[in-house]
């Protein structure tokens, strides 16, 4: 569950990125977060990782009080969710395999565990044929598709993904978000910021608007099933 | 942590040295000089110490006994000398030795001699050698007064000097040592903030993925700890092969060894195995700490 | 002009990225590359660059050969290309005014004009308010526009824009791609990669489909001009 | 290039120092450490070779004439000897000063010098200092050639250990001066190695956009320029007031100054301007060189 309640981040330049913001996820929940660019959709994103603190109000994540959090329980907080970065942020010494495999090895599952299960992401992913590569060796969309994989891997209660189909092809977009879609049939809640506004459209869902740091609109919209 | 863990950990931190090659370079050339410059010091420290020690095992205190006194007597006070805590070596020298010792000296002068019709002026004495010359004024008013005693010729001007040469050499070496710790530290942490610098990136995506700060220093620690390892092995065989190098060197300088005593130069062979398990310890913990540390700076997200 | 005969890729780590391509691009063309993800899009891009070299094949661009070109001609070609990068290649120790501004500096452009030249190319996309951040203080697509933005300021003979409205929403998308359009109109020539079929399908032209390292269509299209 | 290409050039390589303080710091401190060591090991080297060159002057030939020889003669002796290339001091010891001192010496033997009734059996001398020890068996076998001469008694065991030991100390000194430049080398390489890498980011990309290898390299040369001046004044401070604590503290040590001689330590006031000058020039220029050098190989992209 996410919680933000009259939520704002002023950065030190001066910039305030998001405006008393009140915003509730239920577990479960599949959201789309859309908006124009600098609007502040990264920044919620920043503040639901304690990346960023808020300047102002509470954020509540998975039953973490963000503002209370002492700093040795972030990893704790962190390992609750499985994050899409927008600039991907994959490990460059490590290889695509290690890079999903970390996220595993920090919450000391077990090497048979961690071969099967990191095997089997990034064959949903498609990248079978890149396991052994290095980030520096993969295309845009391959480095994205990375990315997912290892915010699934160890079946996150939530999953934020900061446009993780902006470097991939339509066809796999859909394929990507359909897979979303079925982790989240299980459970999982996924919070998703895009500008394909032919996905949204597509899968319908709740939408949620930022503009300007302030949520516009946030409602329930039929999906069309229409490509 | 499950011992699987350890295992990975330990494993990255090795392999980080291999592909971070340049770095691991870099650090393991300046814990390498580091442990040099200290450790260089330190052996010139223990052998300026040792030479020191040499040279003052020379002094020579003369005890001038009295005209006339019977040989018993004369024995009697020799076994008490040798009685005397401080007296590390104590050697008879009569008047007859003084005579022809003196002769011998004055060669040039042969004349002054004749005048003497086989007349002996010269007394007998005892010649000691104190075991520590900052003692030796105690022990020569001890001396003072024992029976028989004419009077004590101590070398007071040669044990000042060296007190006072000791007092700063020790602290010219000991300076050295200090100037060298501090030297390294500067280096090292250079070094070492500016290979994780480097590194920040990595570091803050572990821990946004959800690593605790242990779990990602415990391989930079582990890369340290090989790197300085590695350092402390070739430090050691360099000092080893420079310091024989030297030590062969100062062999063919025979008037320098006159001086300072041949015994005196400490062999590396007597000092070979504390010097490589400090090497090899002081080399692997400093280069963990070191990477250890820095990591601190940007695990902070 | 660009012009690829027979050219192949072949990445250290075995990956073929290119298969014999054959390619023409007229002074004053514009035209969409489209293809899936790790297609060879990217790998094309860094062969104009010179940032690779071809395997096989020669590459000529901007009338420089770039299988002979010297070393420290390579600057030289440089300049006559503006790059949008699909990871942007920001220099992070500059600002954003600094960062387009270093273009000019280097062909030794006059103080005066650059000051007004880059003050315009900011107000082109739109980031008057962020001239003097720095790139780690940007949201994703002003950063890309940034990008842009430096790709523009030199006035290039060719434009290559790889993925250059992946983070940005679709009415800025729009909005780059009339600009590139505009641009395209005085001359200059533009290659854009894209993913965004909309975009392609409206302003039509000519499309370059790469698929699996080879050109699998070549051809133009009437734009639709529907949104 | 144009006069405001280079002066942005100038002004992104300042600017750089501010942007980039963690290594700037960084390299300041491998370049400040490196300069002390070499800085030091050189006044070390300079004062060594000085204090060697007084005790050296404390050489000295006694010449005995024959008896009985006149007045005269041995004046003119005189002026034949001051008239010799390499010495350096003359001066006259007459038969009853050489009496006088003897006595004096032997005080303890007085009734060896009863017998003589009045006689002096010593010889007039001369007592000669040479210039240049390394010659001065040519000087005594010139003087030995003169009328008048009786023998000659020349310091050669004196010199011959000078000599040896000024040997072993040039060479320690110069082995000294030549690690501490190794060291400086390797550690100097090492960081900026590390420091560019961490910023090769940065230069590719420049390359990317356009950039001459010389337009990249320009500002960190500058960088490095800047810092390694700024490390040679810091240098120049810590060794000013270093060098003055030590010899001010060498004042006190009274008998150490017997030996050396007190005129042969270098006075910092004396060589004030050529150090500074040297730390600041050398500073500059390694600091300069390090960075261009390192960005090399990043460049090519
Ligand atoms: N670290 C930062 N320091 C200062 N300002 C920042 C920082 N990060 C973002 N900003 C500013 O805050 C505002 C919101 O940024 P944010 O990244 O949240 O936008 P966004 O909605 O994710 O946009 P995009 O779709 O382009 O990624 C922007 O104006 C941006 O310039
Ligand atoms: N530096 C590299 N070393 C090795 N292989 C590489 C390298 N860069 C790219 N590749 C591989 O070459 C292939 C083509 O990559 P390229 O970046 O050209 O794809 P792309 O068409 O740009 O894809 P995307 O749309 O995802 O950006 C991919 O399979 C990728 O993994
Ligand atoms: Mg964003
Ligand atoms: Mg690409």
């Amino acid at each position: 569950m996410v919680e933000l309640k009259d939520v704002s981040v002023k950065y030190s330049t001066g910039v305030d990125a998001l405006n008393h913001i009140n915003l509730r996820i239920n577990d479960g929940d599949f959201a789309f977060v859309v908006g124009s660019s600098g609007a502040g959709k990264s920044t919620m994103i920043k503040l639901l990782l304690k990346e960023i603190d808020a300047t102002e109000g509470t954020v509540c994540v998975n039953g973490y009080h963000l503002n209370k959090l002492k700093r040795r329980k972030i990893p704790e907080l962190r390992r609750t969710i499985g994050i899409v970065f927008q600039d991907f942020r994959l490990i460059p010494t490590m290889t695509v395999y290690e890079n999903i495999a970390f996220v595993l090895r920090v919450i000391d599952a077990p090497t048979k565990y961690i071969k099967k299960r990191v095997a089997y992401v990034i064959g949903l992913v498609g990248l079978q044929d890149k396991a052994k590569h290095f980030p520096s060796e993969l295309s845009g969309g391959e480095m994205q598709r990375v990315a997912i994989a290892r915010a699934l891997v160890n079946d996150p209660k939530l999953i934020i993904a900061d446009e993780p189909t902006g470097n991939i092809d339509p066809e796999l977009s859909f394929e990507i978000v359909e897979l979303l879609k079925s982790i989240n049939a299980c459970g999982t809640t996924i919070l998703m910021v895009t500008h394909e506004h032919e996905l949204v459209r597509h899968f319908g869902g709740r939408i949620i608007n930022i503009d300007n740091g302030e949520i516009v609109f946030d409602d329930i919209m039929e999906g069309t099933d229409e490509i | 942590m499950k011992f699987s863990s350890v295992h990975y950990l330990v494993k990255k931190g090795i392999d980080n040295v291999v592909r971070n090659k340049m770095m691991a370079f870099a650090s393991f050339c300046v814990l390498l000089v580091s442990l040099l410059l200290v450790g260089v010091s330190v052996l010139a420290y223990l052998n300026v110490n040792s030479i020191i020690g040499g040279v003052e095992q020379k002094n020579e205190i003369a005890i001038y006994l009295q005209d006339g006194i019977p040989n018993e007597m004369i024995e009697h006070f020799g076994d008490n000398l040798r009685g005397l805590p401080n007296v590390a070596d104590v050697v008879f020298y009569s008047k007859e030795e003084a005579l022809d010792d003196f002769k011998a000296r004055m060669a040039d002068s042969d004349m002054l001699f004749d005048s003497l019709n086989g007349e002996n002026p010269l007394p007998d004495a005892y010649r000691v050698r104190v075991a520590d010359i900052q003692h030796i004024s105690e022990t020569v008013s001890t001396i003072a007064k024992f029976e028989g005693v004419d009077s004590i010729d101590a070398p007071y001007d040669f044990v000042n000097s060296l007190l006072q040469i000791r007092k700063v050499l020790m602290a010219v070496m000991g300076t050295l040592i200090l100037a060298m710790v501090i030297v390294s530290i500067v280096i090292i942490s250079s070094t070492t903030k500016t290979s994780v610098y480097s590194r920040r990136e990595e570091i803050q995506i572990m821990k946004y993925v959800g690593a605790t700060d242990a779990f990602i220093r415990f391989p930079f620690f582990v890369e340290g700890m090989v790197t300085g390892f590695f350092a402390g092995c070739i430090a050691f065989l360099v000092t080893w092969g420079v310091y024989t190098a030297v030590t062969n060197a100062l062999q063919n300088q025979t008037l320098v060894l006159n001086i300072i005593g041949t015994g005196s130069i400490i062999q590396f062979t007597d000092i070979i195995l504390p010097i490589a398990i400090s090497y090899m310890a002081v080399g692997a913990l400093i280069g963990a700490l070191g990477c250890a540390i820095s990591t601190k700076r940007y695990i902070n997200v």
